[in-house]
């Protein structure tokens, strides 16, 4: 593991971003999610859903430019793209949760091999911030988790059974960490990818939940 | 950008298949995708069930396809309507199953599942016959019918306005159920009066928004079949 | 009963539009309920909404002015007022059973004295046509009821146990009849006005529940 | 024509009583009705239970009626934000209630209130905390919540444009939850940038129907209270 640097939230957003298709419909929620924005393939048409009820967000516009009444979930100044469109906040969480959503990219305290996550409400605290999570990842095609592989004390946040209070069941799709992209199927933790400088091996170890390793296992393109 | 446009109902249609649950949208002779329908009835599709208000008048609507033996059932709120007699023929003779529902239930029913819910507690139709075999469920000593969401495989829309990411717009009172019918199907295809370019639609004024839209073809305005009053 | 005539549609119509205040939204079924609009009082605002999705429907247009897009539930042509709006369905429903609506007024076959009334489907009759009756019905701050006081046959719609089936409990609050403008009270029954010419006991002769005649018992203007 | 139209704050909010649920339209910085939320805090008014996205932010929005010690209970999504710390404080001394709902499901429960349903069927949450003390229902085999319609007796809303009758329009993304909120109170108080005259408006662009709304207060476009960026 001597060369071996894990990737920072810009590679990683890069990487989760390289999984967007043309034309699809997308949620990012806070902190790493949000900057997959700036990694979307050239030419690519990608649809981003605020809850607050935008559809078709754009970029964050100029200083000068910047409109109170057109902030992202996150509360970000943004911009519209031709064609966008708005809906109130029932009708929002309709797509999120009727299955418009192609893809939603969030965070996450732990992911479980079952794809159950946790991202709402830290165990020692009494409470926490639901927000749109429940509701999105409930309905989305697709959740992918961006998240560092371990906490501060070396914890494996991918586990067999979540010990943080449950966001929502058996949703999570793909986990992208800093050292590497796993698929949760069938049969659980998929490795697909592994950081530069790392081996499926140094991810088993740092994984506290088995780990299938695929047939086919890259490394990720930083 | 996703090519949401098809230059014929035949390919606005290729994704219907026998035994469908079809959301058809249209009140009276407003909002009625006539165009979509017949292309249904020349495929010659069979044991479709459709949801709309009512079971047609005359020819038309949801007639239409009673007549042309598309039709397995009808899921609607008012099925005994003076001009319908096709349905009353069909149905009396075992051919053709009814479910029926209060109206607005089943615009709820069908928003219910637009909005991914699993259904709707119901004030409507307590204690009376549609309310048999129901579910109830009681808040602060209110008895409800638990009505299960209602989507569709396919919706059948009409717009008068549609822009190339499928947002629409929906002219005077034609809307009625097709804004929640585009929710509630798996699978939306609209039948739009007139295309506009990409931004022309301002974003506050867009009734349904393009994310429900799967396809969409273009008719030019046209007399409601069936219409025999003033026309403009 | 001499000089007693039943009232005809219109003047049923006429007396139930007595009832309508200013500033009032009602929603009129289709029959007698739809002729009322010719009758509300001079100088009154009331809003009439339709089913499918029109809040502020006004009179009917000059035959080149029709607009299929712009008919009645009962599929009538229809103008609108300045300020009206349009909702989809469900919200057009959402304000009927979100008890928006000041007043209802719906034709029946049966109303019994515990305000339950049927209107959607004859005992002889596979099936019937539901529409937004019971919707609207059950949502209503006020239903009020306009029929023939008794069918063909001479046998009272007013009645103390339905055998018609039901379209929504306990929810008729006044029956306007060709004979009677009838309250339904926590007592049950209670005879307001008699039409000109008929007394009291003609229309407790004519009513198949107990009818408690008002102090106040007067004749409708017509 | 229905006088909805009140020229003072005071006016505005004679009908909110101490202990009332009051829904607050806003969400981030926009949509909020702040001189409705002021004139709540001048009040002086106490133990309301308060529904909103959050609790508020800095001492703005709902962390205003929380420093004025107004608030009995929160019902929101996100109590929990780095900028509500009155909300945390006032919490854990045990001196404000909290309810926490995912933020679609508060929408959804809300327009239910608005529909007159008696409430939906959730998936969201389903195998969680805040299933504790829930009724489930299965449709389909997909086991739900039964979530109740939450509906408010007071609504303050924030707009940008109304009419005599109290039809509404929401600029941008300012609507989020007013339009529900409009829905489901039974008062429903309109804060509004400018009022325009009667037929102003297109009704096929009205947002929320007059029929919701029972008073309005006009107040001239402002800036956001403690947004201190560019402002136009």
């Amino acid at each position: 593991m001597s060369d071996s640097v894990r990737l920072d939230r810009n590679q990683i957003a890069k990487r989760v971003a390289a999984e967007l298709q043309d034309g699809w419909l997308v949620n990012l929620g806070l902190g790493i999610p949000t900057l997959a924005v700036n990694f979307i393939p050239e030419g690519y048409d990608v649809i981003f859903h605020s809850e607050n009820g935008i559809i078709g967000m754009g970029p964050q516009p100029a200083d000068e430019d910047v409109d109170t009444d057109l902030m992202s979930a996150g509360k970000g100044p943004v911009t519209l793209i031709p064609g966008a469109a708005f809906v109130h906040h029932a009708d929002s969480f309709a797509v999120a949760r009727g299955g418009r959503l192609d893809a939603a990219i969030l965070g996450a305290y732990q992911v479980s091999d079952n794809g159950d996550f946790a991202n709402w409400r830290l165990p020692n605290r009494h409470v926490g911030g639901i927000g749109g999570a429940m509701d999105i990842a409930v309905g989305a095609q697709q959740v992918f988790v961006t998240m560092s592989h371990t906490d501060k004390d070396g914890t494996s946040k991918l586990v067999e059974n979540l010990t943080y209070p449950l966001t929502t069941r058996a949703c999570v799709t793909k986990v992208f960490t800093d050292i590497a992209v796993i698929s949760v199927t069938p049969e659980g933790f998929v490795l697909d990818e592994v950081a530069p400088g790392f081996t499926p091996d140094d991810v088993i170890a740092a994984t506290a939940a088995r780990l299938i390793v695929s047939d086919s296992v890259s490394t990720i393109a930083a | 950008m996703k090519q949401k446009k098809v230059e014929t109902i035949e390919d606005a249609l290729d994704r219907i298949s026998d035994g469908d649950t079809v959301l058809v949208g249209g009140f009276g002779f407003s909002g009625i995708p006539e165009k979509l329908i017949d292309g249904v009835c020349e495929r010659g599709l069979r044991d479709l069930t459709i949801v709309n208000n009512s079971s047609g008048a005359q020819k038309l609507g949801v007639a239409k396809l009673l007549h042309n033996g598309c039709v397995g059932k009808v899921i609607c709120s008012f099925p005994w309507g003076r001009e319908s007699k096709i349905f009353t023929d069909l149905y009396e003779a075992g051919k053709v199953d009814l479910e029926i529902v209060p109206q607005g239930i089943l615009a709820e029913r069908m928003r219910a599942a637009g909005a991914g819910l699993g259904g709707i507690l119901s004030p409507s139709g307590v204690g009376t016959e549609i309310a048999e075999g129901k579910s109830t469920h009681e808040i602060d000593g209110v008895e409800y019918l638990i009505e299960a969401a209602l989507p569709g495989d396919i919706a059948l829309v009409k717009a008068t306005k549609v822009d190339p990411r499928g947002n629409l717009i929906y002219r005077l009172a034609s809307q009625n159920m097709n804004p929640v019918m585009a929710m509630a199907a798996k699978y939306t295809i609209v039948e739009a009066d007139e295309e506009v370019a990409l931004g022309d639609l301002d974003p506050e004024h867009i009734m349904t928004a393009g994310v429900f839209v799967d396809r969409y073809y273009v008719t030019g305005r046209y007399k409601p079949d069936g219409w025999d009053g003033a026309w403009s």
